[in-house]
């Protein structure tokens, strides 16, 4: 426990400066636009949120991901920074539970309250200066809290990408999902004709004519399709991510000094 | 302290290492040479558990270097020849890793960091590749580590800081201390190394102490082509020939010039004490 | 060669070189010693093109450097202490870079390749960083451009290596080619470097032949503390002191230890024939 | 000449490997969803070429961009290849016209043949396997040629950006354009109030009376209008890529070591 308050620390204190870049620039990116439109009197509605909603979407995937990417191809596979990696005295685990602590849990929770102050700034001014007022981003909305669950889930996935490819981490794990799905969805493509087949049959050849053996077999199906969405959302939501962590942990402990690139 | 054996490791199909054995007790300063590609960084990299042997025995300081337990790193300083620092200052450094050495004595690390003229204001990040390498050394001290490994610490110091290097180092030798120094530099390493170990074509050619070699035999410079069945290995340099001469009785009063010393070894292992086939 | 004169560089505000002067003619051996951040690296980047100075006059070749003419850059060769080299066969290499450096000599080149034991089969970017140093020599010194820089070319490499890499630019020097070796290891470069160039505090301290030098001190090992009024300066070493002596006569007939020189030259300047206050 | 030829030899054996890469991942990303597709008998119908199109113009534009962008962080601002650009025997001038002719005038004819290639190559087997029958991309399509056209402008604008910025170019520009684009609108939006504004008067307020007056004014406006068009033409068409060359061309004769990051 003490280590991995450590290790979050460290990591805080090392990733200061570009957190405060990434920081200043989203914060910009946001205000910018938004005396643009109003000086030509053209800020949005005061019911449509969409806006930080949206953002604050966009930066927790596309920027948790890059940051997960990036840091274990900046660390555990860096020809210079390496040797530090490995030889902190930390057990493996502990250095996957700081970092997993780091991006999965503090970056959502921080962008969160980071992307709220910046709507009730901006807002603010708004309101001074263009007397608009759109609604603050509304922490309470489920929308959020869905977000930062899928978020916890997709981001086990660019973890096992971040440390089990040595270089090009991102492009890679996006490259891997892409064609898992396609085979995932040609095996499942299969499965469906081979098991519906008979179903198939006859609900377009039977006729209208509807009788009780088609009923049975109907809701048989349907049972079958029940059970797939739920197989479906147990992978997803219950053994997806702990899959993730336990092969990340074994590349993290097994990683050698000749992976570095 | 360290204690290898039948080790085998390779890169790629290349092995590199058959059949190794090494055993290092604690409380001295070690050499560790070779020519490049003999696989001395390979070694130290085993040795601190940055890299995994195909098969065999390691121990160090009672662990296996492998399951890199923290126990066995946290008394463990290596100083790389290519290393990072981050940007930030000595004082931030320090809070951030001190942490993780229990050993670590903030006195002696103050009176190295005076001794390498370090300036403490600077960002670490900003200072040269020397300063870099002194103020790791500093911090590898002061950790009271048992064993500080150190890949070519010379590389990239200057003449006065080569010199605080020698005295500093030998200043820091205990009896529970042991230092690894793999080096091309033996000269800014003499009388700073004694135990010498040898690594050639991914064998350990030759393990023994200078006083053992300088017991039977001698290096000498001589003007004339060295004659006689009691020259092991000469080689001509400006001014004359360097040889080594077999002198059990101790006729020639002479310390042992170690670069002529690792030519002759390399040559010819199996004639000294210490060498092996 | 090379002339500058009233040069002025600086890193941000802090002033580096204020009024440097150095003129080296060529056919020499050049060794450029100093403390780290004494600027050795800089004043070779300052000659090379690759630094702008910010008032003065540079002549490097007849040209002025921050112009960085072609002609210029295909007659000097610089090897630094960090560089990269592509994925590819040394012929590739040769192919895409000799049509560079019209005074390529590939037969020098093949000559110095086997000379530095490289197998020409292996990809480059597969080489150690002692190999690559070889390799990028080998290609310098075939090159046979007028000027070659060399910073610490002797870092990385092993004992067998660095005796080749001696006896290898000796036999390249020739009237018309100038070598600046900056360096640390002065050991490795004795009877090598020989008009030696001290860079101190931004200022050329000392710029003399080890002939005169010897001329006019000598410097001896000595057991007891030296004493007497023509000590210039002595250090404590193991087995003695190292002194330097006033030695107009010729009284001591001993060479010039160049470490002993070298802090000597930076405790009083202007002590030494070739040094300046 | 000579050197220029020699330059880009090299360039092109450098690259070599990340091309041959490159074409890889392209030709993979082209033809596994195509045989997909095919398996389950949904290709797009014969006349939507689009597909092609489409995909030569992504890949120019950001494909291209992105090369630019990555050459010269890595040769002329890299802290260890930085020493063979500087020591390299040639001219400022080589250099830049040798990157200028690789990235603007090489890449989009080679990708042009490649994604031509690529067409015939899928479009046969889908003829074989599938028997369908798409068009290959047409050559031919003006809008092809436009795209390049539009390309070798807007390089020269990531060239600046590549040869301006020492870190993190690629960023760094795409900002710098939203920033100036931003700023420029300000200023139109300005200027035409200030010119505008009688014309507005006359027509807002001016009621639904039409007199002389308004019309002559009106025809002025618009006179005024087709002159900004215009100029705007000019400087995208004729000025903006010379611009950019320039600027770029004295970051290149003045680079130092010291600006290796």
């Amino acid at each position: 426990m003490r280590n991995i308050l450590l290790l979050l620390k460290k990591q805080v204190y090392e990733d200061k400066k570009g957190l405060i870049i990434y920081a200043s620039v989203v914060f910009g990116l946001i205000l910018i636009p938004n005396l643009v439109m109003g000086f030509f009197g053209k800020l949005p509605s005061s019911q449509d949120d969409m806006g930080y909603l949206g953002l604050f979407g966009n930066l927790l995937f596309a920027g948790g991901f890059i940051m997960v990417s990036i840091t274990y191809a900046q660390e555990m596979y860096s020809k210079v920074k390496q040797h530090a990696w490995l030889m902190l005295p930390v057990h493996a685990h502990e250095k996957l539970i700081a970092k997993v602590i780091y991006h999965a849990i503090i970056y959502p929770l921080v962008l969160l309250i980071f992307i709220f102050a910046s709507s009730v700034i901006i807002e603010g001014l708004n309101a001074v200066l263009f007397s608009s007022s759109t609604p603050f981003l509304d922490m309470t909305d489920l929308a959020v809290w869905k977000m930062i669950l899928n978020y916890l889930i997709l981001q086990s996935v660019f973890l096992l990408g971040a440390t089990y490819f040595k270089s090009a981490n991102f492009v890679k794990t996006v490259l891997s999902v892409m064609v898992v799905s396609i085979v995932l969805s040609i095996i499942l493509a299969l499965i469906a004709r081979v098991v519906y087949a008979p179903y198939a049959q006859v609900m377009f050849h039977g006729g209208i004519s509807i009788d009780e053996t088609t009923f049975i077999m109907n809701t048989n199906a349907m049972n079958l399709l029940e059970t797939y969405e739920v197989i479906g959302k147990t992978i997803y939501w219950a053994l997806l991510a702990p899959f993730c962590l336990v092969v990340s942990y074994f590349r993290i402990r097994e990683v050698e000094a000749k992976d570095a690139v | 302290m360290i204690t290898l054996n039948n080790l085998h490791f390779s890169y790629g199909k290349k092995p590199l290492f058959t059949d190794l054995k090494l055993d290092v007790p604690s409380g001295n300063i070690y050499g560790l040479l070779g020519m490049n590609g003999a696989g001395k960084t390979t070694l130290l990299k085993l040795i601190a558990g940055q890299l995994f042997r195909k098969s065999g025995e390691a121990q160090v300081l009672g662990f296996d270097p492998v399951k890199r337990h923290p126990a066995m790193l946290s008394d463990i300083f290596y100083l790389p020849e290519e290393f990072y620092l981050p940007n930030m200052s000595i004082a931030t450094y320090l809070k951030l890793n001190v942490p993780f050495y229990p050993k670590f004595d903030q006195n002696a690390f103050d009176r190295y960091i005076s001794e390498f003229a370090l300036d403490t204001s600077q960002k670490i990040s900003d200072f040269s590749y020397g300063q870099k390498k002194k103020f790791l050394l500093s911090f590898g001290l002061a950790s009271n580590t048992s064993l500080l490994i150190l890949d070519e610490p010379t590389n990239g110091l200057d003449i006065p800081s080569k010199t605080q290097f020698r005295r500093t180092v030998a200043s820091a030798l205990t009896e529970e201390r042991t230092f690894i120094i793999s080096t091309h530099q033996v000269r800014d390493m003499e009388n700073l190394i004694d135990p010498i170990i040898i690594l050639h074509d991914g064998v350990i050619i030759f393990n023994a102490s200078l006083e053992d070699v300088s017991e039977s035999i001698a290096t000498t410079l001589e003007l004339d082509e060295p004659q006689g069945a009691d020259v092991i290995y000469s080689e001509k340099v400006p001014g004359g020939y360097s040889v080594v001469r077999k002198d059990p009785d101790g006729t020639f009063d002479s310390g042992v010039d170690l670069e002529t010393l690792f030519n002759a070894v390399i040559a010819s292992p199996n004639s000294f004490k210490g060498g092996v086939k």
